[in-house]
Formats: C-alpha cells, sequence, structure tokens
C-alpha cells in the first residue's frame, strides 16, 4: 500500500497517521525519549503526506474518500480542496515546529501527565486533519467536536481549582455554542439544500433569502464557536492556563484555526460569495466583526499579562478572517485565507516565544521583561518578527493578508471596513511593539537596582550576559519567525492557488 | 388454640370436605363453572383453617416452605409445558387439538392440563404468602421471600 | 334522553365511577400504606365491576351448552377480569409484603413519617458526601 | 421447526426459564440458566427482524386459534424492532449481572432474583410481541410486577428502595388500570380485543365520546408507565435505589416497552387522523415533551447522586421522545423510535458503569466518583462515551438521535421546538460535565485499593459502548429499521390482517 501511494491511500494515511500515533504514543509510556523522537516523527510524516496531497492537487488530482453514513444520505467524506489543503499543510508543519518546543518545554518545566499530552496533541491533529480535509458540513462537525474534546485534557493539564474552572469554560462555551448555533445551522442547511457537500459556487443559491439567510448565516458564525466572536470568546483567554505550547496549539495550528476555517468554508462552498453578496446575509455580521476586533483591540492594550495580551491579539486578528468573509467578494475570501496562514505563523511565533521568556526567567508580565531583548536575543528578534507580520508589515507575509483584505474592501465598494483596518492596525502596532522596544531598549529590571548600573552606557547585546532559554524552545520560534518572511514571497503563489476554488 | 377443642374438632370436621369441594371445583371447571383459579384457593383455605386452629408450626410440617415453592415453580413449568406439548406435536403453541387424535378430547386434556397447572400453583401460592406473612407477625421468621 | 335518565339507565357505569373515584382519594389522601392498599384494591374492583355489567345481557344466563338455544351473557369479560382479578392478588400480595419490609425497615407504615425519615438520611448523606 | 415457531419461543423460553430457577439451588446455575434464554430471546429477535423485514408481517395464532378470535402474536416492522432492543438490553444485563448480583443480593436469594429477572424480561418481549390488547396488559402486568420486586431487591443497600418500590408498586398499578378502563370501553364499542381488528373497527366511530374517554385513560395509564413529565414521580427513587443490573435494565427497556405501547394506542388503534388525537399530540404531548426535557434536565444537574441523576435525565429523554411522536409525521416517529433504540443502549450502558463503580467502591454519590478516572479507567472511559453520546456529539448514537429530532421539527417548520431540543442537550452537557470532572480531574478522597471492575462485569458493558460507538458512525441499519418501523406504525396501520402465518 505504501508503494502505490494513490490520492486516496494518501487521505485515509492522513487521517490513520495521527491517530495510530496516539495509540503508538501511549504504548512508549515508559519510554519518555522514544515517545517524544516518535511524535516527531509522527509530525514530520503528517508533514509528508499533506505536502504530497497539496502537490497533487496543484497536478491535477482529485482526493476523495468517501466512508460510511452518520446519518441516511451523509457520510463521512474527505476531499482534497485549496483552502483545505493549505491549512493542512500550515497546521501538519507548524505541528513538526510546537511538537519540538513541546518536547523542551515539557523537560524543562518537568510537567506531568506528559504521555497524555502527547496522546491528546495527536488526537487534536487528527481531527485538525479531518476539518481540514472535510468535504462535507458534517464531516467537519464531526471532527470539530473531537478538537474541542481532545484539547479539553490539554487545557486542564495541571489538574489545578484554576484549571478545573478555565476547562468548565472553555468546554462549556466551545461545546454550547456548536451545539446551540452549528448544529442547527448545519440541520437547516441539510433541510434547505439536501446537501451538505462543499460545492464551489456553494450550495444555498436559490434556497433562503432575506431575513433568513442573515440568521442562518451568524448561527454559522456564531457557532463556529472556536473563531472567538465576541461575545463567544471568553475561552480564549480562560485556556491561557494551559501550558505554553498548548496555547500556541490552541492559537496558531488548530482551535482558532478550525473555527475561522469553519467559517471560511461555509462562506465559500456552502452561501458562495456570490449568493452571499446578493443575498447581503453578511452585512450586519460585519459590524459585530468589527466590534469584535476594535474592542479585543483595546483590550489586549490593557492586559499586562504577556499571554493574556497576545490572546485578545488573536480574537481581534480573527475577526479580521470574519470579515473578509462578511465582505463576501472574492478578494475579501482569498484575504482571509491568507490571513489564516500569516496569523498561524506570526502568532506561534509570538507564544513560543512568550513561553520561551517564561522558561528562561519565569516572567509572565510584560511590565517585569525591561532590557530582556538584551539577554534573550533571538527571543526577541523572532518576537519582533512575529509582531511586524501580525501588524502587517513588508516583507512580513502578514502584509499580504491585509492586502488582499482590503482590496476585497474596496472591491465590495466598504470604505468603512478599510477605516476599521488601519484604526486596528495602529492598535496592534500599540499592543506589540512597545514589548520588544522596551525589551530592547531599558536597562534590564535587576541592574536598574544595583547601583554600579547606573550611568553607565549599557550596550544593546553584550555576549557574555546571553541567558537564552533552551534550544528546543528558541529555534522553533526562529525557524517560524523566518517563515513569516518566507511567506511574504509566497503570498502571491498561495492566493493563485487559492483562487480558482472560490469562483462559481 | 390448642385448648379450643369445638375449634379442633371442627375444623378436622370441615377440612376434608373443604378438599372435596375444591377438588370438585378443579376437576369440573372444563365442563362448568369452576376451574383451577378457584380451586386452587378453596384448597389452600383448607390448610389455612388448619393452620389457624393447629398452629403455624404444624401447618409448616404439613406444608413446609420449600416444597411450596417447589410446587409454584411445577405448577408453572406444567403450564408452560403444556403449551410446548403443542409445538413438539406439531402444533401451535398451547394447540389443546392435537393433544389427542379427537379434537374435542383434545380441547379436554389441555384444559385439564391447564387447570391443573393453575391449581397447584394457585393454592401453594396462596399458602406460601399466608405462612410467610404468618411467621413474619410471630416472630418465627426473618426472611420472608 | 333526560340526564336522570340517562344516569339511571347507566347506572353500572356510575356506581363504577363513584367506586373508582373512592379508590383513587383513598390511595391519593391517607397517609397509612394498608389504606393505600385498600384504595388500590377499591380502584381496580371498580374496573372489574365495569367489565362484569358490560358483558351482562339482561336475562341472559351462563354461557353453559346445554343442547338448546338460549340467551347467553357475553363469558369473555368474565374470562378477563379473572384474570385482571388474579393480576390484583399479586399486585395487593406484593404490596402487603413491602408494608411488611418497610415495617421492619423504618418501625412505621405512615407516609409522612417514612419521608421525614428519609428527608433526615438525605440530608445526612449530602452533609458526608 | 424452532423458525416456525420462534414468535412464540422467544417469549415462552425466558418464561420456562423462570421456574427452573426456583428449582435451582445454586445462583450459578440461576444465572447460567437466564443466560441462557437472555442469549436464545437475543438471537431469536434477530432472526425474527430479518424475518419481519424480508417476508412482511408475522402472526403466530396461540392455540390455533385465528384472530381475532385468539390471541395473536403479530410482529411488524415496528415490535420487532423494539423486541431486539429489550431482548438486547435484557440479554446484556443478565450476562454483566453474575458478579453485580453477587455483591448486591443475598445468596439464597439470588436464584430467586434471576427468577424475577426473567419474568420481568418475559413480560416485556411479551408485550412486544403481542397483538391482543387485553394479552397486552396482562404480560404488562407479568412485567410490572416483577419489576416491584425487583427495585425493592435494592433494600438490602438502602431501606429507601422499599418506599420507591411501593411507590412505584401504587403508580404503576393505576396506570395499568387506567389502560384496562380504557381498554374496556373500546371493547365495548367494538366487540374486539385484537389491535388490528379493533382499528379497523373504530374507522367510523372518531366522534364518538366513548371513544375519546377510552382514548384520554389508555393514554393516561401508558403516560405514567412511561413516566412522561408530570407522571414521573415514581420513576428517579425506582431507579436510585434499585440494584443496579436492575436499574440498567429498567432504563434501557421498561420506558422504552411503554413508548411502544404507547405508540401503538396512538398510531395502530387510533388514528393522527383523528382529531382528538392530533389536538392530544399538539396541545398536550408538545408542551409536556418540552416541560419534560427542561425541567428534569435542570433538576438532574442539582443531583448528588449519579444514579439520580441518571434517572432524572431518563425522563428528559421520555421528553424527547414525547416530542417526537407529537409531530404527528412519519419523520417525527422515526425519530422518536431511533432515539427509544440508541437512548436503550446508551442509558444501559451508563448504568452499568454505575454499577461497576458501586461494585467496588459500595456508593454512587458524586463524590465516590472522585478519581475514578485513574483507578477505574475502563469503567469511566465507558461512562464518557456514554455521556457524550447523551449530550449528542457527533460519531456517537446520541448525535443520531438529535439530528433526526430536529430534522423533524424542521420539517413541521416548528423552529422554536429545535432550539429546545438542542438547548435541552446542552444541558446534559453540566449534568455529566459535573460527574466527568469529578472522575478525571478531582482527587480521590480516600486511598483505598479501588481498582478495575472485573472482566466479566465490562465485557458486557463495553458491547454497549462499542455499539454506541460503531451505530454512531454508521448509523444505517438502525435508521432504515426505525423507518421501516415508522412507516409500519403510521402508514400502514391496517394493512393485512391475514398475514402469513405459521403451519
Amino acid at each position: 500500500m505504501m508503494f502505490a501511494l494513490g490520492p486516496e491511500t494518501v487521505l485515509q494515511l492522513i487521517l490513520l497517521v495521527p491517530g495510530l500515533g496516539a495509540i503508538l504514543i501511549g504504548a512508549t509510556n515508559r519510554f519518555p525519549n522514544l515517545r517524544d523522537a516518535l511524535s516527531l516523527l509522527i509530525a514530520t510524516a503528517l508533514c509528508a503526506l499533506a505536502v504530497w496531497l497539496l502537490l497533487d492537487h496543484v497536478a491535477g488530482g482529485i482526493a476523495r474518500l468517501q466512508l460510511t453514513p452518520i446519518v441516511q444520505g451523509l457520510p463521512i467524506l474527505f476531499v482534497a480542496e485549496p483552502i483545505g489543503l493549505v491549512f493542512a499543510v500550515l497546521a501538519s508543519a507548524l505541528w513538526i515546529v510546537i511538537t519540538a518546543y513541546s518536547i523542551g518545554y515539557m523537560r524543562k518545566n518537568n510537567e506531568p501527565h506528559q504521555t497524555r499530552f502527547y496522546i491528546c496533541f495527536a488526537i487534536a491533529m487528527a481531527s485538525t486533519m479531518g476539518i481540514a480535509l472535510a468535504g462535507n458540513l458534517l464531516t467537519l462537525f464531526l471532527f470539530y467536536e473531537i478538537l474541542t474534546l481532545s484539547t479539553y485534557p490539554l487545557v486542564v493539564h495541571h489538574e489545578t481549582d484554576a484549571a478545573r474552572r478555565a476547562g468548565r469554560v472553555y468546554l462549556g462555551l466551545l461545546l454550547s455554542s456548536s451545539i446551540l448555533f452549528l448544529l442547527p445551522a448545519i440541520i437547516w442547511t441539510w433541510f434547505l439544500a439536501g446537501t451538505l457537500d462543499f460545492t464551489r459556487g456553494g450550495i444555498l443559491a436559490g434556497k433562503i433569502e432575506g431575513t433568513q439567510a442573515a440568521i442562518l448565516f451568524a448561527l454559522f458564525l456564531f457557532g463556529a464557536g472556536k473563531a472567538a466572536l465576541m461575545p463567544l470568546h471568553r475561552w480564549l483567554p480562560a485556556a491561557m492556563i494551559a501550558p505554553t505550547p498548548v496555547s500556541a496549539f490552541l492559537h496558531a495550528v488548530a482551535v482558532v484555526k478550525a473555527g475561522v476555517f469553519t467559517i471560511l468554508k461555509v462562506g465559500v462552498y456552502i452561501f458562495g460569495v456570490g449568493f452571499l453578496a446578493s443575498v447581503q446575509a453578511s452585512e450586519w455580521m460585519l459590524w459585530v466583526s468589527a466590534f469584535s476586533l476594535i474592542a479585543a483591540s483595546v483590550i489586549a492594550l490593557g492586559k499586562d499579562d504577556l499571554k493574556a495580551r497576545l490572546a485578545y491579539s488573536t480574537i481581534a486578528q480573527l475577526a479580521y478572517v470574519t470579515m473578509g468573509v462578511c465582505l463576501a467578494t472574492v478578494m475579501g475570501m482569498v484575504g482571509g485565507a491568507m490571513q489564516l496562514v500569516t496569523h498561524a505563523l506570526g502568532k506561534i511565533t509570538l507564544f513560543m516565544c512568550a513561553g520561551a521568556i517564561y522558561l528562561a526567567t519565569g516572567k509572565t508580565r510584560i511590565s517585569d521583561m525591561r532590557g530582556l531583548g538584551r539577554v534573550m536575543p533571538f527571543t526577541f528578534g523572532a518576537f519582533l518578527l512575529g509582531a511586524l507580520s501580525i501588524i502587517g508589515i513588508p516583507p512580513l507575509g502578514g502584509a499580504w493578508s491585509k492586502w488582499f483584505l482590503m482590496m476585497g474592501a474596496s472591491d465590495a465598494g466598504h470604505l468603512a471596513a478599510l477605516g476599521i483596518w488601519m484604526l486596528s492596525s495602529l492598535l496592534s502596532l500599540a499592543y506589540l511593539i512597545p514589548l520588544v522596544a522596551r525589551g530592547f531598549f531599558l536597562p534590564l529590571q535587576e541592574e536598574e537596582d544595583r547601583p554600579q548600573a547606573q550611568g553607565r552606557e549599557i550596550s544593546v547585546i553584550r555576549l557574555a550576559r546571553l541567558r537564552e532559554a533552551p534550544l528546543w524552545c528558541v529555534v522553533p520560534a526562529c525557524i517560524t519567525a523566518l517563515l513569516s518572511v518566507l511567506v511574504y514571497f509566497a503570498g502571491p503563489a498561495i492566493a493563485g492557488f487559492i483562487l480558482p476554488a472560490l469562483g462559481p | 388454640m390448642k385448648h379450643h377443642i369445638i375449634l379442633r374438632i371442627g375444623a378436622k370436621l370441615l377440612i376434608p370436605l373443604i378438599m372435596l369441594l375444591a377438588l370438585y371445583v378443579q376437576f369440573h371447571g372444563d365442563y362448568g363453572p369452576g376451574g383451577g383459579f378457584q380451586a386452587g384457593v378453596i384448597f389452600a383455605s383448607a390448610f389455612i383453617l388448619y393452620g389457624l386452629v393447629f398452629g403455624l408450626g404444624e401447618l409448616r410440617r404439613v406444608a413446609p416452605l420449600p416444597i411450596l415453592m417447589k410446587l409454584m415453580a411445577a405448577g408453572w413449568l406444567i403450564y408452560i409445558g403444556t403449551g410446548y406439548l403443542g409445538l413438539a406435536l406439531g402444533g401451535m403453541y398451547l394447540d389443546y387439538n392435537i393433544l389427542s387424535s379427537d379434537p374435542v378430547a383434545g380441547q379436554h386434556l389441555g384444559i385439564f392440563l391447564i387447570e391443573l397447572a393453575v391449581g397447584i400453583t394457585v393454592a401453594s401460592t396462596m399458602l406460601a404468602i399466608y405462612q410467610c406473612f404468618n411467621a413474619h407477625q410471630s416472630g418465627e421468621m426473618t426472611e420472608n421471600e | 334522553m333526560t340526564g336522570i335518565d340517562f344516569i339511571l339507565a347507566h347506572y353500572n357505569y356510575s356506581a363504577s365511577i363513584i367506586l373508582m373515584a373512592l379508590g383513587f382519594y383513598i390511595v391519593i389522601s391517607r397517609g397509612n400504606l394498608i389504606k393505600k392498599i385498600v384504595g388500590l384494591n377499591l380502584f381496580q374492583v371498580s374496573v372489574f365491576m365495569l367489565y362484569i355489567s358490560m358483558g351482562k345481557v339482561s336475562g341472559g344466563t351462563a354461557p353453559i351448552l346445554t343442547g338448546k338455544p338460549e340467551l347467553f351473557s357475553n363469558p369473555l369479560p368474565h374470562v378477563l377480569i379473572l384474570t385482571a382479578i388474579v393480576v390484583g392478588v399479586a399486585t395487593t400480595a406484593i404490596g402487603l409484603a413491602l408494608i411488611v419490609r418497610i415495617k421492619d425497615a423504618y418501625g412505621v407504615i405512615e407516609e409522612d413519617e417514612i419521608l421525614v425519615m428519609d428527608r433526615a438520611r438525605e440530608q445526612l448523606d449530602a452533609r458526608s458526601g | 421447526m424452532i423458525l416456525q415457531h420462534l414468535a412464540i419461543l422467544q417469549v415462552m423460553l425466558p418464561l420456562l426459564a423462570a421456574p427452573l430457577c426456583v428449582l435451582s439451588r445454586s445462583p450459578l446455575l440461576a444465572w447460567g440458566i437466564a443466560a441462557l434464554a437472555g442469549l436464545f430471546a437475543l438471537a431469536g429477535s434477530f432472526i425474527l427482524f430479518a424475518q419481519v423485514l424480508n417476508a412482511g408481517v408475522i402472526s403466530y395464532h396461540i392455540g390455533n386459534w385465528a384472530p381475532p378470535w385468539g390471541i395473536e402474536f403479530r410482529l411488524d416492522a415496528a415490535n420487532s424492532f423494539v423486541l431486539v432492543v429489550v431482548s438486547l438490553v435484557g440479554a446484556v444485563c443478565i450476562l454483566y449481572g453474575r458478579r453485580s448480583i453477587e455483591r448486591e443480593i443475598p445468596e439464597d436469594d439470588q436464584p430467586l432474583f434471576y427468577t424475577m429477572l426473567l419474568l420481568c424480561f418475559a413480560g416485556m418481549l411479551g408485550v412486544t410481541s403481542t397483538g391482543d390488547a387485553f394479552n397486552l396488559f396482562v404480560f404488562l402486568e407479568i412485567f410490572s410486577l416483577s419489576s416491584y420486586v425487583l427495585v425493592a431487591m435494592g433494600a438490602e443497600r438502602d431501606r429507601r428502595a422499599l418506599t420507591a418500590a411501593f411507590t412505584y408498586l401504587l403508580l404503576g398499578t393505576i396506570g395499568a388500570t387506567f389502560y384496562v378502563i380504557g381498554l374496556g370501553f373500546v371493547y365495548a364499542l367494538t366487540g374486539t380485543l385484537n389491535m388490528a381488528d379493533m382499528a379497523v373497527r373504530i374507522t367510523g366511530m372518531a366522534g364518538s365520546g366513548t371513544l375519546r374517554v377510552a382514548f384520554a385513560f389508555m393514554i393516561i395509564g401508558m403516560g405514567l408507565k412511561l413516566a412522561i413529565f408530570p407522571m414521573h414521580l415514581w420513576l428517579p427513587n425506582a431507579y436510585a435505589f434499585a440494584p443496579s443490573i436492575v436499574t440498567a435494565l429498567l432504563a434501557g427497556t421498561a420506558t422504552k416497552v411503554a413508548l411502544y405501547v404507547l405508540l401503538r394506542i396512538l398510531f395502530t388503534i387510533f388514528s393522527p387522523a383523528y382529531p382528538f388525537e392530533s389536538q392530544t399530540l399538539q396541545y398536550l404531548f408538545l408542551p409536556l415533551g418540552l416541560a419534560g426535557v427542561f425541567v428534569a434536565s435542570i433538576v438532574a444537574l442539582f443531583q448528588q447522586d449519579v444514579k439520580r441523576v441518571l434517572a432524572w435525565s431518563s425522563i428528559a429523554q421520555s421528553g424527547y421522545f414525547l416530542l417526537g411522536v407529537s409531530f404527528a409525521s412519519v419523520g417525527g416517529l422515526m425519530a422518536s423510535i431511533v432515539h427509544l433504540f440508541n437512548h436503550a443502549i446508551m442509558k444501559s450502558g451508563l448504568f452499568l458503569a454505575v454499577g461497576c463503580v458501586v461494585y467496588r467502591t459500595g456508593s454512587c454519590s458524586i463524590a465516590s466518583f472522585r478519581g475514578l478516572g485513574h483507578k477505574m479507567p475502563w469503567t469511566m472511559a465507558a461512562f464518557v462515551i456514554g455521556g457524550l453520546s447523551m449530550i449528542g456529539i457527533p460519531a456517537t448514537i446520541g448525535f443520531t438521535s438529535k439530528w433526526y429530532l430536529i430534522l423533524a421539527a424542521l420539517e413541521r417548520g416548528w423552529w422554536p421546538v429545535a432550539i429546545a431540543i438542542v438547548a435541552g442537550s446542552l444541558l446534559a452537557l453540566f449534568y455529566f460535565g459535573r460527574i466527568i470532572e469529578a472522575a478525571y480531574l478531582q482527587p480521590s478522597t480516600d486511598d483505598s485499593t479501588i481498582t478495575e471492575a472485573p472482566l466479566s462485569m465490562l465485557a458486557p458493558m463495553w458491547m454497549l459502548t462499542i455499539s454506541c460507538l460503531a451505530l454512531g458512525i454508521d448509523s444505517e441499519l438502525t435508521v432504515s429499521a426505525a423507518r421501516a418501523a415508522a412507516e409500519a406504525l403510521f402508514l400502514d396501520p391496517h394493512a393485512g390482517l391475514p398475514a402469513h402465518t405459521g403451519p
């Protein structure tokens, strides 16, 4: 089977590899080194498979896999399509990085239950792949729920009272929103269209109109609670209680991305760009997400805890995707998809840096991080690149997503959206850059207290004083930061890959 | 009540008659009014009268609880078995016609067996219930199932 | 047919309904478990009466074949009710057996007193749990 | 020969096994007899179901008396499916029961306990199979009387089982008597007791006041047995204090059988075409169903005892059944029947898991679940899967139920009901969340050596758990069976009186 790799086989493998990997990891509980090596190996294999699938698609292959029906007429279906492939490759590639990072972080920090941690990671990854490659809404929903459940043990990893409370918020909000909004939306769609397959150009055209379409669209947007649209965002800050690799995983690789990915898929393949624009179902949701964007940015400004600030930044950045979909233009959708990629790279960098800072110094508050850039230059350098990418400054990947989004807004003639995005870029500048600036240009906190340091010129970086986090933690952050740069150059190619899927 | 001589003599006179009546009702059941339910209760009442007059200990000597339990099950088995007999002989479940070459005789036989089964079960059950409650009241037995 | 006539013509129904209501009332209102069982019996018996009176054909005799054409009452309800009576007896027996066990376990057979004891137990459980 | 008579043997073999248990002295022998009877019933029900799907209605004439004069066992797609549910749960519970019963019932009583278990089982099979309305009452009472006794057997562990059994007895008897009154009126009108025949003779009498009264009595009677919302008072205590295995058996089958009878009354004897019935469905069943879902779920949130949580959840699930029925459409009926099957599987699985916990810890309060996730991993994993299924997570059978219920609501255009259904299942998330959180995230209070339950209990329990997942991923089997059942009930109640018969 391995030798005759057909697209279908690869699709099967891509789902089986992390699943079986979870079992293998469980079996190697007693041998931490073997277990960690295995985790890395599985991640690499998965990434290779995803890339294979992507190349196959570029070459014109159509990978499709149909399994048993969950309910009559609705099989579990996997289809490789551009947006999903991009997501799959991105997630699996970042999984390698994050696995490497977790190995460093978990060992340095002597975390308990490490095997459970890796098992849940692998299951979450399997479900992320399921979401990325789902061929219909029901399959997507199935893996969406499995993702929620499999990340719950990660969030409550420490099993403290605080973790339990956070876990309750996490599980409660995500499951509630998906059951209360997403499921009815899916059943409603099935009832209207008689199919849930992701179809180019959408399946709802002519089946629903006016206010009802707007309500259905809103159900989808709020139903994808993982997209953290306000007021359903509380779970994201709550989940910050988890170890940093988990936070990175939630924010960059799997969970929130699964949320906005769902919204993208619904916008592109269920409603269809043209239909969405013609029924004007998304106008008021645009304002909801705009509010979410600005409000989250403002809250982020006020947070002193680094991880909390990053969490609210994520909420704001996700709203970009939602707004892009709500614009109902082709460019807006492309922008949304690009934002999914670039934000993932940027945010994972930021989180890994935050974790590295915590590992090296035990600091979590931004106000305590003065001068740290001088002792951890690589970490802070990576942080700077990530931050710039998220703000959207060339030559970093984030610039492309902002560019396409703004094109989408001008296509739609929506000047207000342009204004909001400019404002939010300024806000993100304001909440991300000061940390780096303080890190590099202010004196180290401990040195302030020492009299001999006063009044003396302190060179910005002194090699002798370097106190970086373990290599396992710093190198992945640097890699993703560099990838952010790389994506800037690959931007047009990615957009060109996605674009054909959006047409009618 | 050992000293109530009139009661004891009266009971001794009555009990055989009650039993006879029970048997009459039992075996007349397939022709006329009567049948296993009524006969079983009447039959049990004879024993209950015996128990009332001569005491629970005596009653348990003549009708021990374990035997009653077995009788209950036996009656039950006869009933179900009659049904299976119909099956075994190639008819339907509880098919009496098949039990004999003559359908009418078969019906007689079938209903006779069924009523017998009912009679045995009802009589033993009534007696068992009486014994259990009575034993409990006089504190001679703690477990009554 | 006026109301009174209607009721008189269907006096068997009225009797059943009155008995039924009485039985049901006793089940609900009495706290004593034995009285509840008595009420339950009354309730069931009312239904038996309803059935048997329905099967009665005025002037009919017991359906025993004598070879002569005669007017029979419908025997089927009697047969049904015979079964139902047995069921009723069994229910009563189990009910009484339960009461005996309840008396052993609680020492009383008054519903409200049992409830008080159960509540106390529940509170105790809640405190320890 | 066995195949021809399977319809009756299915019921009569457990009924034959019951007295044999009385006669057998050793509990092990009694268990063996019971297990054999259970397995036979299970195999038989599957064969019967296949026969019905292939060859249509099976009609078995007891004593060779043709219906409508004789008693007929009549199996169509609806009741042969329920038969599968009942015998599946029954067989699993009996297989599971040996160790649990050893722990909870005194040794002398064990053979009698098995007798009662078999009687209860046979009674339920009989209710499901029979086509005669009075025979149905008789079987109903066989099953009810034995279940009163079974519940009372829990008194070894907690004396409150006795009062629970007593209340159950009172309300159960009242329910059965109501059914008999209703039946009496219908009999007075039609002169027949055969349900299919009754249905034919009733057509055209829809205006009759007697018929309406009969309908009301029968519905209320079955409502009591089914524990429809305001008539549920007997259920929580009966489930909470009965021996574990009895709870699992009753939760999986008793209310299902009552629901089946309710469906028979509503759709075979009567028909939604009658105005009084369609009004009952819409103005009584719908609100009661909704009220049941919410009130019972909210009460479940505040219980301290896991069995009680599950019991209240069962009442809530009865609300879902009622909702499905109240749509008065094939879709709604199908959803109800799918849910009947699914709920039987998952709720029995959950109660069996609780049984394992009781076996090891002797208690089933939420506090005693603390830390069990690590000590009894297999038991708690089964519990979690059951819980997820109750919440309605996809890839479990609970999801299929919810899906079809919501779809049926949308087909009727009843939006608020669809929303209520999802909201109700959310409440399940919270009451299961509490228990699961205690099991996995709270340290156990005592350091006693609690270990995993024995394999003889785990294996049958996991059979249910695995079917809970497998049938959730591939629901083709259950759904098509339920669709056939719903169509048999809804579209075609009077068709084919003389069906193909045995010899």
